[in-house]
């Protein structure tokens, strides 16, 4: 199991697939073809593409997931009649704002009304290719992985502003400015209850973070580096109790509001991929990534690709709670949002910073490994 | 409160201003005064009688006159009280009470573009209901409604 | 950012109908309001001018329309009045359970309205699916969800079917465990508090000077509801407390609306209690028939006048699920009304919008007049 | 390796290129080598409209397609956007078929609060002459293609107001209307009539 990678698949396909076209061209060409840098191109934008694939298939169905979570919490059904249970509903969303006209209005500068969805929908989709999801796949070793992934993370304020203020709309501007406020002030805790996570594990690659929650998941002695980083993923992904960007009630629809069509079909994928890249990150740092506890029979451990499933349910999951939040909690204000951000959260990543470091250093962290519930 | 006690109570600082009171079913009493005597009626009504809360103001075309009517109530007196004054109606005009009674202000915005009443010293007397530069004053009586259709034919024709 | 002038409406999420509320911000705080209304201007005080006196009610249910049974009873007492017609006793009693039971769903109406506007989004929901109760109650005796035309001069158009009254029981016990659900939600909040309390403040002072009623009047403080202090119809004879709150601000509005719901509750048991124990007549005799028919003649000839009615001017007042409605009907004798003019609550609370808005956040607009409980229909008319 | 020789290989002809025509406009002479059109290109301003413009053709093209075509139509009609917004009475009775007991999501229709996000109109309520202006502006600003559906009597044909002086008598006189409801106001189910009708309608169209 473990040394069958996406990126060994994605290679063996492109070999399998060259050489076949190899065997049947002539031989100054089929020299050329089998060459094996070509492969290793051909192989690489296959995992690309598998990996944009899985990205986008999983944002959708996570749309969905929300949709139908959202209307049970709601005492309704929610999308049911596209497909079997609604789930071909956000394909059908999706190609219809494809069909529809892109109206850019008269006094939006294009440069930036363009640019800034695009910049956003990819910057959350490098961030697809950098997490790993299972043993097999991901992108190979990138010992700095978590910084990486934090930093593309942190560009999306820029592109939000970008977008807003270019589109000329009062609205687009207010939560523009509201969206940068926001989000930087979420990224300092963010960063933090991180710091708390490295410090224990030891390593800012994902996948050490991971083996390293081999004896106790990250979340019992790390309770308040979870709950600093959930509060902050909330706010950096613009979800209720902090969607104040996008709050409906006084700015129509927040920095989007005058997009429509493919642009507007960009910021609503980006969203979603950002929510599951949080969603993703919660399960990678606290909730022991792909593993699962040891008392669980082996027989639900060890079918093929065990691993990215039970890592897609621990996923949905977490969202599952985000969703249930954005069903029970009422939106706060902007300046409360960053009061709490300033006064509450970053004393509490410090102090959870420090928990971490004291944890280490009196050396009882095994302590966490010998309760059953918790251990592996 | 009855009329008549309204009066003894009006009479002295209204004078011949005063037209009358008359009994109104569910209320005080109708206090009918003329126009010079608006803003002295008002202050007396809510300084001296308590009647603190203007309610409505509203106006009705009687073809010959226009009449403008305020219902007012009184908290302490739990009683509500109308004030009504006839005006000519080439020459509607009367104070305005927004000065005495803040909440005026709109009803009588819409008392001047519904029935053609302007009110004098009134802050902001500007259409309210009806779109700008609205030149119609669809509560009067010589204001006709008809159906669609022949307002098309009409359209059409023009 | 410097200063600006937005447009909150005509078409908005904030506005629950069709006004513009036109706001002067500095960042993010507001400085200046203006409301600017007419968008629903239907001219129903002149369209009355031209329609008989019952068909005046259908308008009714149109002028406020989460309210239509209290403006048909505001109208019809006036009417009543002006017509020199007394209803008899069960009409009477049906006339209040229509309206209380109106008041539940629009208060209802309004608490889906108002959670939506702080961003809560389940409640919505659940208020929605609520008020749909109440409204199947008044489907099974009007024929209607919204627009009743239920009430007739001198009474009201038919008595209630069989089991209507068990019926009304179930749902009444139905819904007292959901008011406390919907506090949880909402009071239950520390957000809800941060955001609501101490917010959009219209001390007692201030609502007597711009004419504000309802249960933003009650939330300053002020006992002052009209089914206590004068009541109309039958209303005392009901056992009921006025819902009244201190802080004037929009969790003291919250809190005065959903005392409402429950006093409604209380009070509806008691009429259905009544309504069970004394048949009897629902129109009254001295109405010509084609005043109280209950079906519609056909053709203008059925509205021909059998009975000239004495001059005279009716006047009533309401404590409608808003506020204080008034009505001034003028009869003239013919069969239309001379003059109809209501005076809508709604419309002298938007008018001090002034008042409780300026120097509050963009964000505190919504849950501000989320608690003011904007019905523009009426309001515009 | 041998030496070229000069005249093995005969000079290439100098490409010319020659600049745009410009009907009533002389070609000037002595113009730098560099065409006009790619100065152009180069400002981005300029270029980005140009280059959105060749892929919306390219997007007309590929939706006029057999193939492709019964897609875009599948999902049109399966993911109705409605603009939020609330005219009368109607609007309750929309806002009702939006809650739990009849749940509008079940057919992919949510509302949306920006026009340009919308495909449907639904005018639930009566349209005054005061509101039919903004009423125009918000059909103009959203994004073909775009239906609207007349809900209730008073958007239908001015409803028990028709007399009025402020009503228009009927929503069809300021856009075009694809559906129209019954009823005052209509119940939510008539309304989610309405959406599959106009579902259907769009089924059925030819383009």
């Amino acid at each position: 199991m473990s040394n069958v990678t996406l990126y060994s698949v994605s290679y063996l396909l492109s070999d399998a697939v060259l050489r076949a076209i190899g065997s049947v061209l002539p031989r100054p060409l089929s020299t050329w073809i089998t060459n094996a840098d070509l492969i290793t191109g051909i192989a690489v934008l296959v995992f690309g593409a598998l990996l944009l694939a899985a990205s986008m298939l999983n944002t959708i169905v996570l749309i969905w997931w929300e949709r139908k979570l959202l209307g049970r919490f709601m005492d309704r059904r929610g999308a049911m009649h596209v497909g079997y249970a609604g789930l071909l509903q956000n394909f059908a969303d999706g190609f219809k704002l494809f069909r529809k006209t892109t109206v850019q209005p008269r006094e939006a500068d294009p440069l930036g009304f363009y640019t800034g969805p695009t910049a956003y929908m990819v910057t959350s989709m490098i961030l697809f290719g950098i997490l790993p999801i299972s043993s097999g796949w991901n992108s190979g070793f990138l010992p700095l992985s978590l910084l990486l992934a934090l930093a593309v993370f942190s560009f999306a304020p820029l592109f939000i502003f970008v977008s807003a203020w270019s589109s000329n709309n009062k609205y687009s501007l207010m939560g523009g400015m509201r969206s940068a406020a926001q989000m930087i002030a979420y990224e300092v805790p963010l960063l933090l209850a991180v710091v708390a996570v490295v410090i224990v594990a030891g390593s800012f690659d994902l996948t050490t973070i991971v083996y390293e929650q081999q004896n106790y998941w990250f979340w019992g002695p790390l309770a308040v580096a979870l709950i600093v980083f959930f509060a902050g993923m909330l706010a950096e992904m613009e979800r209720i109790p902090f969607d104040l960007p996008e709050a409906e009630a006084e700015l129509v629809e927040g920095w989007n509001t005058e997009y429509g069509g493919m642009l507007f079909a960009f910021f609503m994928l980006a969203d979603y991929l950002r929510a599951l890249v949080g969603s993703i990150l919660v399960v990678l740092l606290f909730l022991g990534g792909w593993t699962l506890p040891t008392w669980v029979p082996a027989a639900l451990t060890s079918f093929p690709l065990a691993g990215i499933v039970w890592f897609m349910v621990k996923t949905y999951i977490v969202f599952g709670v985000f969703v249930w939040i954005r069903a029970s909690l009422p939106r706060v204000r902007t300046d409360q949002l960053l009061r709490v951000g300033w006064n509450r959260m970053i004393p509490l990543s410090l102090l959870s910073v420090f928990l971490a470091a004291l944890l280490v250093t009196v050396k009882c962290l095994p302590v966490f490994g010998c309760v059953p519930s918790l251990g592996v | 409160m009855l009329p008549a006690d309204l009066e003894q109570a009006l009479a002295p600082k209204l004078g011949a201003r005063l037209v009358g009171v008359e009994p109104f079913e569910g209320m005080a009493g109708r206090v009918r005064f003329r126009r010079e005597a608006a803003l002295d009626l008002f202050r007396t009504v809510r300084e001296d009688l308590g009647f603190t809360h203007l309610s409505m103001v509203g106006g009705i075309d009687w073809v010959d006159h226009r009449e403008v009517f305020y219902v007012v109530w009184s908290d302490e007196a739990n009683q509500y009280l109308v004030l009504s004054t006839d005006l000519p109606a080439d020459d509607a005009h009367v104070e305005s009470a927004s000065g005495v009674w803040p909440s005026a202000n709109w009803h009588e915005r819409e008392t001047w573009e519904m029935v053609d009443v302007t009110f004098d010293h009134h802050p902001d007397l500007r259409h309210l209901l009806v779109p700008d530069g609205y030149v119609f004053h669809p509560l009067l009586r010589s204001f006709k409604l008809h159906e669609p259709e022949e307002l098309e034919v009409k359209s059409r024709h023009v | 950012m410097s200063e600006m002038w937005i447009n909150m409406g005509p078409q908005h999420p904030m506005t629950h109908g069709l006004w513009n509320l036109r706001v002067r911000i500095d960042g993010e705080t507001v400085l200046d309001v203006d409301p600017e209304m007419g968008y629903l201007h239907r001219g129903i005080e002149k369209i009355s001018e031209d329609r008989h006196y019952n068909e005046v009610i259908t308008l009714m249910d149109r002028t406020c329309y989460v309210a239509g049974l209290a403006w048909e009873h505001l109208y019809i007492i006036a009417a009543e009045k002006a017509l020199r017609i007394q209803p008899p006793e069960r009409a009477d009693y049906l006339r209040m359970m229509c309206e209380e039971f109106q008041r539940i769903g629009s208060h209802l109406m309004w608490y889906a309205a108002f959670v939506q506007d702080i961003g809560l989004m389940s409640p919505f929901l659940y208020g929605m699916r609520d008020r749909d109760l109440v409204l199947d109650l008044f489907q099974s005796y009007t024929g209607a969800r919204m627009t009743y035309e239920y009430m007739r001069v001198g009474g009201v158009r038919n008595d209630l079917p069989p089991g209507f009254t068990d019926q009304a029981r179930k749902v009444l016990d139905w819904l007292i465990p959901r008011f406390k659900e919907y506090d949880q939600l909402c009071l239950g909040s520390d957000i809800f508090h941060k955001r609501c309390d101490h917010l959009g403040v219209l001390s007692a002072s201030d609502c007597i000077r711009h004419g504000v009623t309802g249960p933003m009047l009650r939330s300053a403080g002020v006992k002052r509801d009209l089914r206590k202090n004068r009541p109309y119809s039958l209303y005392k004879d009901v056992d009921f407390d006025v819902a009244v709150a201190d802080g004037a601000d929009v969790t003291a509005r919250y809190l005065v609306r959903m005392e409402e719901m429950r006093q409604s509750v209380r009070i509806l048991r008691q009429v259905v209690d009544w309504l069970d124990a004394h048949p009897g007549p629902v129109m009254a005799e001295t109405v010509p028939r084609w005043m109280g028919a209950p079906y519609a003649p056909v053709g203008r000839e059925g509205y021909l006048l059998k009975r000239q009615y004495p001059k005279g001017v009716g006047f009533s007042s309401i404590e409608e699920p808003h506020g204080e409605a008034q009505a001034y009907v003028v009869n003239e004798g013919g069969e239309h009304p001379y003059r109809v003019k209501f005076r809508s609550p709604v419309f002298a609370n938007l008018s001090a919008a002034r008042t409780y808005l300026v120097g509050y956040h963009v964000a505190d607009i919504p849950p501000i007049m989320g608690s003011v409980d904007v019905c523009v229909g009426e309001c515009d008319r | 390796m041998g030496h070229l020789t000069a005249t093995a290989a005969p000079p290439s002809p100098p490409r010319v290129t020659s600049p745009p025509r410009v009907d009533g406009e002389l070609p000037m002479a002595g113009q730098p080598s560099v065409p006009f059109v790619e100065i152009e290109a180069l400002r981005v301003r300029e270029f980005i409209p140009a280059a959105k413009e060749a892929l919306t053709a390219l997007i007309a093209e590929q939706g006029q397609a057999k193939l492709i075509r019964p897609v875009f139509n599948w999902a049109g009609r399966n993911s109705l956007f409605p603009l939020h917004w609330g005219l009368a009475c109607c609007a309750i009775e929309f806002a009702a078929g939006f809650g739990a007991r009849w749940d509008a999501e079940r057919f992919g229709v949510v509302p949306r609060s920006s026009p340009r996000q919308c495909d449907l109109m639904i005018v639930n309520g009566t349209v005054t002459w005061k509101v039919a202006h903004k009423l125009i502006t918000l059909y103009e600003q959203m994004p073909e293609p775009k239906w609207v559906i007349a809900m209730g009597n008073c958007a239908t044909g001015g409803g028990p107001f028709r007399t009025a002086y402020s009503v228009v008598p009927g929503v069809d006189k300021l856009v075009p209307v694809d559906v129209y409801i019954a009823g005052c106001p209509p119940r939510p189910e008539a309304m989610l009539d309405g959406i599959l009708r106009l579902e259907q309608l769009i089924r059925e169209r030819k383009e």
